[in-house]
């Protein structure tokens, strides 16, 4: 789960790191006021708390002179939309002065198996470019999760990037406590840039981004109810109820597919797209789904605009086919708009669960993915046909 | 003879009694795997499907002189389950539960390597060897023993490369559940060196997918060490690009790395052949063996 | 460092682990109102402070019924010498009711390379004969020092040795805090027996045992102060304050071996062994000995009462030839009583260590290991000769 | 050949300039050990004997592709050096120092095995391959070039035997230092595959003590896998008892192991040849060495 801007920061002083001062609006009505109340100087940043990238060029970061022009940011800002995104909060900080802006951030290395901390003195907007143009100005250093965060590490980056030994209790103490952030929050991603760095050589994070691992949020409940304040498909939300994944494909799609794991998702995608068939949408069932489960997966990706035909695959172990038919068929006894579905299915109680499909209308069994592709490619033609015929 | 599991496993289920581990237990029992105790905290003393279970791994241990040990605990409590195995002197600890904490999986991961155990998963459907013994709870009926040894980073499409393998008539002699998480106890590399060295083995099939470097890192070693020809699939060339990890994502991955192409790429230059499907992979299985053949 | 029985109670203390009420008396003045001012219900044990094995059996352990009783005692046993030790310290506890006596130890496994968990729910002074006799009623579990004294630890424990589940809380309390106690502290061992196993279920360290890696004193200074009321040979002192490690071997010797390292020394005593030689005292000189320490370690050596011979065997890699034989120079030069001195030396700078001992009286070279102990029989047999011969 | 280190070996200084480290880089030096770097925090930019230093590890390791690192810092330290060399990725470390906390190098050897380091000592000479390069302090001129492999626990056994070798000359392969402490990084067993695989080797030489149980575990490895003589010789048989581990001791050592007489007992069963003295040791590796050529 990706926090928000203030949400990071909220634990960024959680975990002693300095933010600017600052305040979050989520309504446009006294924004003024609020802003004097957190006793924010003017001028000051108003920041759209979406997760887009590049905001700051979509004009999603601006300044206030005055109380006025704050008023006029803000009606404009809060609840419009930003690539796509409704913008539900705005985060309002103080101008920070910079003698210099650094890049730091602790990333999950699935590689490495460990966490990697990345680190440059040449931070801000265009880390990216920097990456791909001057990358020898972009240390990265592994963390044995087992010594954690060592001296050796901090005088690496201090040593090798060139930023002065001054700086090293400093960042010492950023790394450390993005660190404990890191490991204690179960983070995949506790990324801070620009690390602001002051003429009298204090450090703060400015912005910040922290993505956290979503197997993991049962053990922060102060986390997962972050999630209320994230703008985000409402069929992800609701698959996530029943912890499906939904995840969106093509707005183009009449297609929607349906399987166990990720592995043959990316297939059936594969496959599909190989035949210029655009899928819409794609539900990751993880593993022992109940017939409950998979009407409720059926029903969510149906509902998606614009779908009208679903293919399934499960070559169960853990799942099993007669649980999967049966799902299937309640689903469509629900009431689905004359949607189809073809399922494959492979493994435990293989024979019940086709018989169940034999005998539910809109529903057909397909022998294998391939076969499953072809029937669904061949009813696009038959309806497009019955389409073009009326 | 297969690898890592076969008649000479015998095996531990912790938490054979619950729902899923004994549905699983029976299961494997009936495939003919060795299931020689239980482990479950608190009911140390009772059977299970005719299997003694124990308060803990290491009394489990002691009893049957168990080899093995496969995982049927929810996620949260993975970690725990996985270092008491770890600790308890298992050599070889399969894990499937999916949604396991990363950071679990790693610190298990780096205790498993410190002590020489071969970790598997998690998000895995286990380890097979056809005919002998499986661990996990993989749709035993679709896999045949044969010549290829295979290793999945993703369960479905194995059972759907297995399937049709067994339906041309072509065996396997290993599958390997790598399992689908950002940080699996043991990857690709890691168990090259064991179908070059298994006589059972002819063609190695390896199942990736975008995203890491597993793929690359095994070309690496294929180019290096491995004479057996070698099919590969990449799965996910047009799968919907993820939201990034921040400027992090983008800084890691500045070369490439991850993309299918990028994969492709390497397994082809070490000499693999790269399938654009599953249904391809056992074409290009079938070819090998009959050139083999002849 | 063995800490005595009332430092490693002071130890469980600062840890959390439960201990008899009990004072210490290092003065026969005023015991029974110590006794009474640390609130002590009689009868109370009389524990003599000493580093022995079988103390008890000794006489180190008595029962006092009243003041009187205990004056006796205190009178008796403090001062007096068991087993060769002096003793410096009585601790007087109040008698503890056991239901039963465990055994808990942890102990640095040096095969493992990790720290083992000793657990008997058949503790009390007949541990080690249960260890040979009955070795199934004796849990030995390692544990991992990345990990920690797990769940699964305690649980194993508690259902391998049959003591019942009840106890699982208290006993995972008790070893969780000897496990801190272990590793913060830096234990070779750390051991309670008996546990004394309260009727309520509590558990109390009634006499326990503690060794100090030495290697790591230095980062605990209260332990280090700790060895002040240690009795030991002086001789032992004296060389620690060099760190040097004085070694007491035989008491009837007249030959001391000095070496730059363990193994050899454990040589030099085989090889003069089968020659029928004892050996007094062997002193570890360590790497890198400067002339100076050199001098001191030939001082300390030569003050055992008794010894008149010093094998020396330096094959010095660290160490330098030249200043070995400059320490011996000046050693003999300051006054050693007519004492001689074989050294062997082999390594660094040799040449011109071996003629610094070419023109020092008193000191001879030797070719090698072999040599040196034909040589120092040879001055044996000629020194118990001319003996003869007066 | 020669194992461990050799000619190829790229060799960083930890501590290169303290009073020892200098010294005996110097003697490095002088024996044709490719010192490409030395470290010491704060002293980074620096030359020491026309050796780059660097702050660290990981910037040493970055500028001179070092393979290997020898630790000249005091035993308080050690354990934050050997941590940093680990991680950098050296995959050869040399620990000398005495008096190292044990509980220090005891998570030193786990984090090495774990990322598959190979990590010696402490309180050892280090390692000499004659005539090719030695990484230790170690008195070189006593070694010569030849057939024996030897690994000692004790440093001055082992001087005292190569002495007595070289005098007669016999030449060794590749001498370790294990080191005297209790939990060396790496023991006997650890390097046995590699003088049993080493061609230069004909003789395998262990000079073992009292305590522990580092000699058994030999046998059991020599008895299954090695095939060329073994020397062995168990120093301390006449060694003061030292003062028993409270009953933990007693209870550990109920069994006889870590007595001279169980580790030659299980030499011996081994089919090892069990030396009397360092000098005996010499003896009857002369012997073995005529007979190989006859």
């Amino acid at each position: 789960m990706k926090l928000l801007e203030y949400q990071a920061k909220e634990l960024f002083d959680q975990y002693g790191l300095a933010t600017p001062k600052g305040v979050v609006l989520s309504s446009g009505e006294g924004a003024a006021e609020a802003v004097a109340a957190a006793g924010l100087d003017y001028p000051v940043v108003v920041k759209a708390q979406v997760q887009v990238g590049g905001r700051g060029k979509a004009g999603g970061v601006r300044f206030a002179q005055n109380p006025e022009e704050l008023a006029e940011i803000v009606g404009a800002l809060l609840f419009s939309s930003l690539k796509g995104i409704q913008v539900r909060q705005l985060l309002v900080v103080e101008k920070v002065e910079m003698a210099a802006e650094w890049y730091l951030s602790i990333l999950l290395d699935r590689d490495a198996g460990m966490p990697m901390v990345i680190f440059s003195p040449c931070g801000g907007v265009d880390i990216e470019e920097t990456a791909r143009e001057n990358p020898g100005a972009i240390l990265k250093v592994p963390v044995n999760p087992l010594v954690g965060v060592a001296d050796y590490t901090v005088q690496y980056l201090v040593s090798k990037s060139g930023i002065g030994g001054e700086h090293l209790p400093a960042l010492k103490n950023l790394l450390c406590g993005l660190y404990r952030l890191f490991t204690q929050r179960d983070c995949l991603l506790a990324e801070i840039n620009p690390v602001a760095v002051g003429k009298d050589g204090t450090l703060a994070a400015v912005d910040g981004k922290i993505d956290v691992d979503d197997s993991a949020l049962q053990r922060h409940a102060d986390l997962l109810a972050m999630r209320e304040a994230h703008s985000e498909p409402p069929l992800v939300t609701q698959a996530r109820a029943f912890r499906f994944l939904y995840i969106p494909v093509g707005a183009e799609g009449r297609v929607a597919v349906m399987s166990n794991g990720s592995g043959m998702l990316m297939s059936m995608i594969d496959l599909l797209s190989k035949k210029e068939i655009s899928v819409a949408c794609a539900l990751d069932l993880g593993g022992g789904a109940t017939k409950d489960r998979i009407r409720e997966a059926v029903r969510i990706v149906l509902s998606t605009p614009g779908v009208d035909t679903l293919f399934i695959c499960i070559f169960g172990g853990i799942t099993r086919c007669d649980e999967v038919a049966e799902g299937v068929r309640l689903a469509l006894e629900e009431g689905s708009g004359g949607s189809k579905v073809v399922v494959r299915m492979e493994g435990t109680n293989k024979e019940v669960g086709q018989e169940i499909i034999g005998r539910t209308p809109q529903a057909v069994s397909a022998g294998g993915i391939v076969e499953g592709v072809r029937i669904v490619s061949e009813m696009l033609s038959a309806s497009a046909g019955r389409r073009d015929a009326k | 003879m297969s690898i890592l599991v076969g008649t000479q496993t015998r095996l531990i289920v912790q938490g054979i009694t619950g729902r899923e581990g004994t549905f699983h237990t029976e299961q494997m029992l009936a495939y003919g795997t060795n299931v020689v105790a239980g482990v479950t905290p608190g009911k140390g003393g009772q059977r299970a499907l005719g299997v003694p279970v124990f308060n803990t791994v290491r009394e489990a241990v002691e009893a049957t002189g168990a080899n093995a040990s496969v995982l049927f605990v929810p996620a949260q409590h993975l970690k725990a389950s996985a270092m008491e195995a770890i600790d308890a002197g298992i050599p070889l600890i399969v894990t499937l539960a999916e949604h396991t904490p990363v950071q679990d999986m790693m610190l298990c991961r780096m205790l498993a390597r410190e002590k020489g155990v071969r970790l598997f998963g998690p998000n895995s459907f286990g380890i097979i060897s056809p005919g002998k013994s499986k661990v996990g709870f993989m749709a035993h009926s679709i896999f045949t023993p044969g010549p290829v040894g295979l290793m999945s980073r993703s369960a479905t499409n194995c059972y759907e490369t297995v399937f049709m393998l067994s339906q041309r008539g072509i065996g396997q002699s290993t599958c390997i559940g790598i399992g689908g998480d950002m940080i699996p106890g043991t990857s690709f590399v890691e168990m090259l060196p064991d179908f070059q060295r298994d006589e059972q083995t002819e063609v190695i099939v390896i199942i990736g997918e975008i995203g890491g470097s597993a793929e690359e890192r095994a070309a690496e070693y294929i180019q290096a060490h491995v004479t057996k020809p070698v099919v590969a699939l990449i799965a996910g060339k047009n799968a919907p690009k993820g939201t990034s990890m921040g400027h992090a994502g983008a800084i890691v991955a500045a070369d490439g790395t991850g993309s299918a192409q990028n994969k492709e790429k390497a397994l082809r230059e070490a000499g693999c052949h790269i399938a654009q499907s599953t249904e391809h992979v056992v074409e290009l299985v079938q070819e090998l063996i009959r050139r083999e053949k002849h």
